[in-house]
């Protein structure tokens, strides 16, 4: 069981447990709280995957010489990625906090089960 | 082919005949009824009398053109037929017209004389004649059915619809007739034959005695005449194709006669028989007992 | 409790896909060929030392743009969304509490040093771990401060905006800027790439950092805002 | 041109200067996004003309001055210029139309649909995956903040449902794209083709997770809830964006990332494809809420075109050409409905209605169902065809098979709709269509008829729209605000000088027909100078099916005779429609007519076996495995049209319902296209065997059973029209009859029935219709007594009835007298007496026509009628001169077409010596027939007249029934239930089987669909619940296909 698999690990469980708190909770609030949860997973999962066991952050100084840059750098593309999709899950939620705000005041409820006025 | 005149007076002529012998046989055969029933009967001169009669009768009325015109259509009818339809086998002389269409003229041109009436005595505005129309086409066209099917066999069979060829083909001995040679089908054309004959039990149509319905109760006077001529006619037209088709068709006037009686008879027998059908019922008879008859006579040959 | 079965059975199987993927996974013991020419050609075509802000803000500068665009998107819809103009039913009663000296006092003495801090994170991003959205946040962290400690306190929509908008238009400038001078759309290379290691060095970089960090900074604010705004109506 | 990058720079640098802007310089803020959306569409479209017309190929952009695979790349070819174009176009026109909601909501509305679009056209050109993700996410978001662009306060919910959804897919897709990365050491699609994916962990599981949340953007079934309610609750020029635009994008992004997981993946596409276009067209059965209906249309639409990417590899070169024209109809069409469905004030799809007062709409959303059915000249009619063929020609007769039925489905739920529009009353407060909207809708059609040009233009057959029948037809178009007295004659003149000028390249048979279509036609169009006014839409759809049918029957390869097919299909639907209650009729007549029509596509397929440009001659060699399923095919196809017994059930209230002067063109004319077929197909492929069965012979019993059943039933209908249509049915089925049995006089015979049943037919619904547009009944027991009052009518029904029941002397006679001989050439007897059985029945129903109708008692309420208006009689009176002259004279029309047939059938023709004509086995003298009627006929009336000269007329009343004079027509008419004994006799045989067949399917149909939908709860968490669903269940099922 290596470090990189038991991020990689923590990653998935903790995307299952988002989903499962989003599925189950009713109140949207929470919801958001679990996909943040899951957001979060996702992203450990990527950083998990950019991995590579005994390297160094690709931040080239003294202790990184250009020259060697390759040998001891972890892959910094997942890092580059990460950062982004931690924004966009960011925007995502502001929008969804907005929503429920607006949710809240025009229906005067956060139960995501009565908000089924469109169906079929 | 240019038309050689003659034809006319012959035509002229096999008219005369057979009216004489209709008037004469229905009479004779209408006593036979009555002596059967344990009447006396008609005298045999009597359709004269009454055809007479009416072509001199005084009040005349019409309710419009195809009032009118009706009798004209019915008579046509049964004229036509009689002279589209070769009379004597075998003589130039009383073949008539037909030159102009073979068998399946003769099986349309039925239809003829019925539909002119009908629009007639339609336009007479009694709901009777249309009752009766209604039940009659009912009738006809289901007895029609079994009759088409055997002419059909008989067409099959010969492999014409050429008239003089069939009657050739059942020359020498009765033995050759088709009576004997597709009996089926023979039995289903007669079936027919009752049906169209309009005779008990299947009369209703024109129901002579009780009711006063269909056509003939709307005409009087010379229309009711026309339509009696027609009646004497017409049966005996139908009687010719019989025989040509299925009875070894007539080589002279006197085996003619003999014929045409005892065609006339079967009818006239089972009609002092039997009771009166209603109209469904006597459909169904036809469906049931005439098609499927047919239908074996059909695949017989 | 139906509920509760059918997502555990689902969840149970997106686990097992994941399981899948887990037992599937082999770490490469070396770099594959993208992250190769990262390590080696980062210096050398935009003079950044922190590779991970060079793919961000060069390689794949197109992405970063969407990403502000994104912040800029949510900060718009979020406006668009607390505008009272939707069909609005009633409006629950915002609640104060008493902020408090401590927190009053604290705040006065932080926001600065904040701010200072958001500045330098975001103008170092090309050397030092961070960059413009960490930057950002960090400058939006002390506007939030500000509004804890007065609830009531209000900015400048109008400005928040300009900073937004411009910002944003300067950094679709540059990025044409290298279309039309360098190598293509949101080139570093506009400016000269300086001496490696030092401030002003990895050309454009700081500059879009800078730009970044602004925008960053801006469209949280105007998010908060919009947000504790929309309590008192 | 300027790079394509500088779509993104403008679209986006426009939505960062709006934020410049006051608030409250909401119209000039508008005007900068109209701006730069057009600027956008500019250069999509300079790079689109570059790539077609130029031929250029297709140009890479490098970001960063980085090759890829190390910096995001973009590309701009042929197939994205063409989205770019589309995209941006949509957008302009939405911002356009939803110009006041924009100016309401201010510039940070407007920024949002700048960036929607700008992402868009992100996902269109960028070639790195998670690039992809990035956009995709910029279109979440802002569709999150367009769903509020709308005064539905459910909106707001609707928003939720999808950014809960949308939350999901982001955190599978970045897992998946991450894992594929590791996999293939690139987000590159051009550099992650190259390893090789193997199941397992790894690759292909990376890709699935890369494909599936990318399938969902397409909202398939399942997982589609939410995108429904988007549908139903957004403003329809966003829901426009969301369905031509947002689909387009992600479809293509499917097509993309397709290069990475290789053709093995194609069934995965094609099959999440076809089940969400079966299920939605099925779940869209039962829609009243027309943006819903849109929803599940556009859903189902997506799916059909998903499943065309999924076989892109079998396409090869012909795959853009399809997939393109079915995603170009749909985009077209849909955001069309979707603007037209603002300026509908009701939701219910009734509430269409009021489109009405403005018949450019109408036109309009007839282009668009058209486009979305896939019917000629629009772009889908190329592609549908393209595809069944490649289909077929691979032996997916499955798919086929599957695509088919859904289409039926589609066609069935939109030409409802149409109908809905034509015919529901019409809300009594007007209130005037917003103009922009009815510029902005018009846009959309005429943009579709662009594309049809153009997709004419890339089909290897002959543009349709170049086809001069057809341009005409067109034409009436232009001039529909002409009075209808002028447009009637340009019309004859038109039919007469395209048959003039054509006429000497047709041979025998083609003669016939054309003569019947064209001649035939211009002299039934006499009959509609009785109309007044402008009489709007008719002349554009009788001319249609004249168009249509003029191109049938010269139609050398399968191609053309199939879209001529659909052209006068669809001519003649808008022409049946017209009628006042014609609207379930004239729906299930388009039903039964499109599956025929499949049928037919289906049967042409499977013979060309992919070889394009396919002969109809070449039928003749088509491989002795195949022959057969050809021939069934075709033959269920041309037998729809003719309305064989079982697939009958559309034409008596076609035919019943139409106007008076449309009734005999469809009734004379239109049924022939099926004859015709039948014809071609029996002169090509002879008679096939399947199991030892000669198909012909199944036929003969097909025929004969029509032609029993049609004259029964019509014995038993009250309404005069319907009992025509029902004696339509019976004489199609002779001619079918005749056709099968295979030789020359049967032949012979069914080319004479082509001709008198024009002629009678024709003459007797004019009759029939005049009267009844006087007496204002099809009732045939309100008439009665007529012929008084409309003597020439009546002589008409007379002369049609004699001729119909083939009485002698007139021309019917001679068809029974052929029928006859030909009978007797063939061996099969059994099915011949059946027609022996429908024979006499003929008559029935005719008498009764006549009957109930000119005679018996007339009526009080009718005394003061008159004959029906002149220019209904005008055609009446030449016909009963045709018919007299064709009695008489048959040679003329059929001595050449004998001759012909030797061709075909050496033995057993005709001889014409003079007056007599005589085949093996019996003769037939016309001419003589006639005078010796005549002579008889004319005798016995001198004689009646003799002795009977002053017969004096007496009303009608003057008569004695039961001891009574009458006081009442009612009472002594005696028209009601006429041939009652019959019915007695043999009801079992008039149960309407068929119709309670046909009406079992569409009811399971809808009750499958109200239970089905009831799946998409509402509840955002469900719809998670359906999206997981459908990620764990593909991922099962492939596992257990591994």
């Amino acid at each position: 069981m290596t470090l990189q698999n038991i991020a990689m690990s923590t990653g998935f469980i903790l995307i299952l447990i988002g989903l499962y708190g989003a599925m189950t909770h009713k109140n949207i609030l929470r919801m958001i709280v679990g996909f943040t949860i899951a957001g979060t997973g996702t992203n450990l999962v990527l950083i998990a995957v950019g991995y590579l066991p005994g390297r160094a952050a690709p931040i080239l100084n003294a202790a990184v010489p250009i020259e060697t840059a390759s040998a001891t750098i972890v892959d910094p593309v997942p890092q580059a990625l990460v950062l982004t999709a931690i924004v966009i899950g960011l925007g995502v939620t502001a929008l969804m906090l907005a929503f429920a705000y607006k949710i809240h005041a025009t229906k005067g409820t956060l139960d995501i089960s009565k908000l089924t006025d469109l169906k079929w | 082919m240019e038309f050689d005149w003659i034809k006319i007076p012959y035509a002229l002529l096999t008219l005369f005949i057979v009216l004489n012998y209709g008037l004469l046989m229905t009479a004779i055969i209408q006593k036979m009824g009555a002596r059967a029933g344990r009447r006396y009967g008609i005298r045999f001169y009597q359709n004269y009398i009454d055809l007479i009669k009416n072509y001199s009768m005084r009040s005349k009325i019409t309710h419009g053109y195809m009032f009118y015109l009706g009798p004209v259509f019915r008579l046509t009818g049964g004229i036509g037929l009689l002279l589209f339809v070769p009379t004597i086998y075998g003589s130039e002389m009383w073949s008539n017209f037909s030159f102009s269409g073979d068998l399946i003229l003769a099986l349309y041109f039925v239809f003829f004389g019925t539909l002119g009436m009908a629009l007639g005595a339609g336009e007479s505005g009694h709901p009777f004649a249309a009752l009766g129309v209604s039940r009659g086409l009912s009738q006809v066209t289901a007895a029609e059915l079994p009759f088409a099917i055997a002419v059909f066999t008989v067409a099959l069979q010969y492999q014409t619809l050429n008239f003089n060829e069939i009657v050739a083909a059942q020359q020498g001995g009765f033995l050759n007739w088709t009576l004997f040679t597709n009996p089926f089908a023979v039995a289903a054309a007669m079936i027919a034959f009752l049906g169209m004959m309009m005779r008990s039990p299947f009369d209703v149509v024109v129901a002579p005695q009780e009711i006063p319905i269909g056509p003939p109760t709307e005409y009087h006077s010379a229309y009711l005449a026309l339509m009696q001529t027609n009646r004497n006619i017409f049966p005996i037209a139908k009687i010719v194709v019989y025989m040509n088709l299925f009875f070894g068709g007539a080589g002279s006037w006197p085996e003619f006669m003999i014929k045409a009686f005892l065609l006339y008879l079967v009818s006239a027998l089972v009609g002092v028989v039997f009771p009166r059908f209603r109209v469904e019922q006597s459909i169904r008879f036809f469906l049931i007992w005439g098609v499927p008859v047919a239908i074996i006579g059909l695949l017989w040959v | 409790m139906t509920k509760h079965m059918i997502t555990f059975l689902l969840l149970l199987g997106i686990g097992a896909i994941f399981a899948d993927l887990l037992t599937g996974f082999s770490a490469d013991q070396n770099l594959n060929a993208s992250a190769e020419f990262y390590a080696t050609h980062t210096v050398s075509d935009t003079g950044a030392a922190n590779i991970v802000t060079a793919i961000i803000v060069t390689f794949r500068g197109l992405d970063t743009l969407g990403e502000v665009t994104v912040l800029f998107l949510t900060a718009a819809i979020v406006a668009l969304v607390l505008s009272g103009d939707m069909a609005g039913g009633f409006q629950v009663k915002p609640r104060r509490w008493p902020v408090g000296e401590l927190l009053e006092t604290g705040t006065r003495l932080l926001v600065p040093l904040i701010a200072l801090f958001g500045a330098y994170v975001f103008i170092n991003g090309h050397l030092t771990p961070g960059g413009g959205f960490q930057g950002g946040a960090i400058l939006a962290s002390a506007m939030l401060l500000m509004l804890l400690a007065d609830p009531t306190r209000r900015f400048a929509h109008k400005t928040i905006a300009r900073i937004e908008s411009v910002s944003g238009l300067f950094y679709v400038f540059i990025g044409v800027l290298g279309l039309a001078l360098a190598g293509g759309f949101l080139d570093n290379r506009i400016l000269p790439l300086g001496d490696f290691g030092s401030l002003l060095s990895a050309g454009a970089i700081p500059l879009i950092y800078v730009l970044i960090g602004l925008k960053v900074g801006a469209e949280f604010s105007s998010i908060m805002t919009s947000l504790s705004e929309s309590e008192d109506v | 041109m300027v790079s394509p990058i500088y779509l993104i720079v403008i679209t986006l640098g426009a939505a960062f200067l709006l934020g410049l802007l006051s608030e409250r310089r909401t119209e000039l803020a508008h005007f900068i996004t109209v701006l730069a959306l057009a600027a956008g569409g500019l250069v999509s479209f300079g790079w689109l003309w570059i790539m077609a017309a130029e031929g250029a190929s297709a140009v890479e952009i490098y970001t960063a001055g980085t090759k890829p695979p190390f910096a995001i790349n973009l590309r701009v070819g042929l197939p994205e210029a063409a989205l770019l174009l589309l995209i941006y176009l949509t957008g302009l026109m939405s911002a356009i139309h939803m110009k006041d909601m924009l100016l309401r909501k201010g510039r940070r509305a407007m920024a949002v649909l700048l960036i929607a679009i700008m992402a868009l056209a992100g996902i269109i050109m960028t070639r790195d995956i998670f690039n992809i993700f990035v956009f995709f996410e910029l279109v979440a978001i802002s569709t999150g903040g367009m769903v509020l662009l709308s005064d539905d306060p459910r909106a707001l919910s609707a928003g939720i449902k999808y950014l809960i959804i949308a939350q999901v897919i982001s955190i599978l897709l970045l897992v998946g794209i991450i894992f594929t990365y590791q996999a293939t050491g690139s987000l590159n699609i051009d550099f992650m083709k190259t390893p090789e994916l193997a199941l397992g962990g790894g690759g292909t599981l990376a890709f699935f997770l890369l494909l599936v949340p990318l399938l969902v953007e397409l909202k398939p079934f399942p997982a589609n809830g939410w995108a429904l309610d988007i549908y139903q609750s957004a403003h329809p020029a966003f829901s426009a964006i969301l369905s031509a635009a947002t689909g387009s994008a992600a479809l293509f992004a499917v097509d993309k990332i397709m290069d990475i997981g290789g053709a093995s993946w194609g069934p995965v596409l094609t099959g999440v494809g076809l089940l969400s276009f079966v299920v939605s067209n099925i779940l869209a059965l039962v829609q009243k809420n027309d943006r819903r209906l849109l929803g599940y249309s556009s859903v189902a639409q997506t799916g059909l075109i998903l499943a065309v990417v999924g076989q892109r590899e079998l396409l090869g070169e012909s795959y853009l050409f399809i997939a393109g024209g079915l995603l170009i109809g749909h985009a077209v069409a849909k955001a069309g409905l979707f603007y037209l469905s603002d300026l509908v004030k009701g939701r219910m799809l009734t509430n269409w209605a009021d489109l009405r007062r403005n018949p450019l709409l109408v036109f309009a959303f007839a282009t668009f169902i058209a486009m979305l059915s896939g019917l000629p000249p629009f772009p889908g009619f190329y592609a549908k065809w393209e595809l069944v063929h490649a289909l077929m020609a691979s032996g997916k007769t499955g798919l086929v098979v599957l695509i088919l039925f859904g289409a039926i489905l589609e066609a069935g739920y939109l030409f409802r709709w149409f109908g809905y529009l034509m015919k529901r009353p019409q809300s009594n407060t007007p209130g005037t269509l917003p103009l922009r909207g009815v510029l902005v809708t018009m846009a959309a059609a005429l943009a579709g008829w662009l594309a049809a040009y153009i997709w004419g233009e890339l089909s290897g057959y002959d543009n349709l729209l170049s086809q001069t029948a057809l341009l005409f037809a067109l034409g009436f178009l232009l001039i529909d605000w002409f009075p209808a007295k002028l447009k009637n004659t340009i019309a004859i003149a038109g039919m007469l000088a395209f048959f003039w000028q054509s006429y000497t390249g047709y041979d025998p048979i083609q003669m016939i027909f054309g003569i019947i279509i064209l001649v035939g036609g211009a002299v039934i169009l006499l009959a509609s100078y009785h109309e007044r006014g402008q009489r709007i839409g008719f002349y554009p759809s009788a001319l249609l099916m004249f168009a249509g049918l003029a191109m049938l029957i010269v139609a050398e390869q399968s191609f053309q005779f199939f879209a001529a097919w659909e052209v006068l299909t669809l001519g003649s639907y808008f022409l049946i429609l017209r009628g006042k209650n014609a609207e379930p009729h004239a729906l299930s007549y388009i039903l039964f007519s499109l599956a025929g029509a499949f049928a037919i596509i289906a049967g042409f397929a499977l013979a060309a076996q992919g070889q394009a440009g396919f002969k109809i001659t070449a039928l003749a060699d088509v491989a002795a495995d195949l022959a057969p399923w050809v021939f069934i095919l075709l033959a269920i196809g041309f037998m729809t049209k003719t309305a064989v017994i079982g697939l009958h059930i559309w034409l008596p209230g076609a035919h019943a319902e139409a106007e008076t002067d449309v009734s005999p063109m469809v009734s004379g004319i239109l049924l022939k296209a099926g004859l015709f077929g039948i014809i071609v197909l029996l002169s090509n492929m002879g008679s096939p065997e399947l199991y030892g069965v000669k198909l012909t012979y199944v036929m003969l019993w097909i025929g004969a059973l029509t032609a029993l059943m049609g004259n029964l039933m019509a014995a038993f209908q009250e309404d005069a029209k319907r009992l025509l249509a029902y004696s339509s049915i019976g004489q199609m089925g002779y001619a079918i009859f005749g056709l099968a049995l295979m030789n020359h006089l049967g032949w012979l015979m069914a080319l004479m029935f082509v001709i008198n049943h024009y002629i009678y037919k024709s003459m007797l619904f004019l009759s029939v219709g005049g009267v009844a547009k006087r007496t204002g009944t099809k009732l045939m027991y309100k008439m009665g007594g007529l012929i008084t009052l409309m003597p020439l009518s009546f002589f008409v029904v007379l002369i049609g009835i004699i001729a119909v029941s083939g009485v002698p002397p007139l021309s019917g006679f001679g068809g029974r007298w052929m029928f006859y001989n030909a009978i007797l050439d063939s061996e099969n007897r059994l099915p011949m007496i059946i027609i022996f059985i429908s024979g006499p029945i003929a008559f029935l129903y005719l008498f009764r026509l006549i009957h109930a109708i000119f005679l018996g008692q007339l009526k009080d309420e009718h005394r003061k009628l008159k004959e029906p208006s002149f220019w209904i009689m005008v055609p009446q009176v030449i016909y009963v001169v045709l018919l007299l002259a064709f009695a008489v004279l048959p040679g003329m029309a059929l001595q050449k077409v004998d001759t012909f047939l030797n061709g075909m059938f050496p033995e057993g023709g005709l001889n014409w010596d003079g007056l007599l004509i005589t085949s093996d086995y019996g003769y037939w003298s016309p001419v003589w027939i006639m005078v010796v009627t005549g002579g008889i006929f004319a005798a016995v009336f001198m004689l009646l007249l003799a002795i009977n000269r002053k017969a004096q007329k007496v009303k009608q009343f003057n008569i004695v029934y039961s001891a009574e004079r009458p006081y009442r027509p009612e009472t002594t008419h005696f028209a009601w239930n006429f041939f009652a004994p019959y019915r007695k006799a043999i009801w079992f045989l008039l149960l309407p089987i068929a119709t309670r067949f046909w009406g079992g399917i569409t009811e399971a149909l809808h009750a499958t669909a109200g239970f089905m939908r009831r799946f998409y709860t509402g509840d955002a968490q469900h719809y998670v619940f359906h999206l997981l669903g459908f990620v764990v269940g593909l991922y099962l099922i492939l596992l257990g296909v591994q």
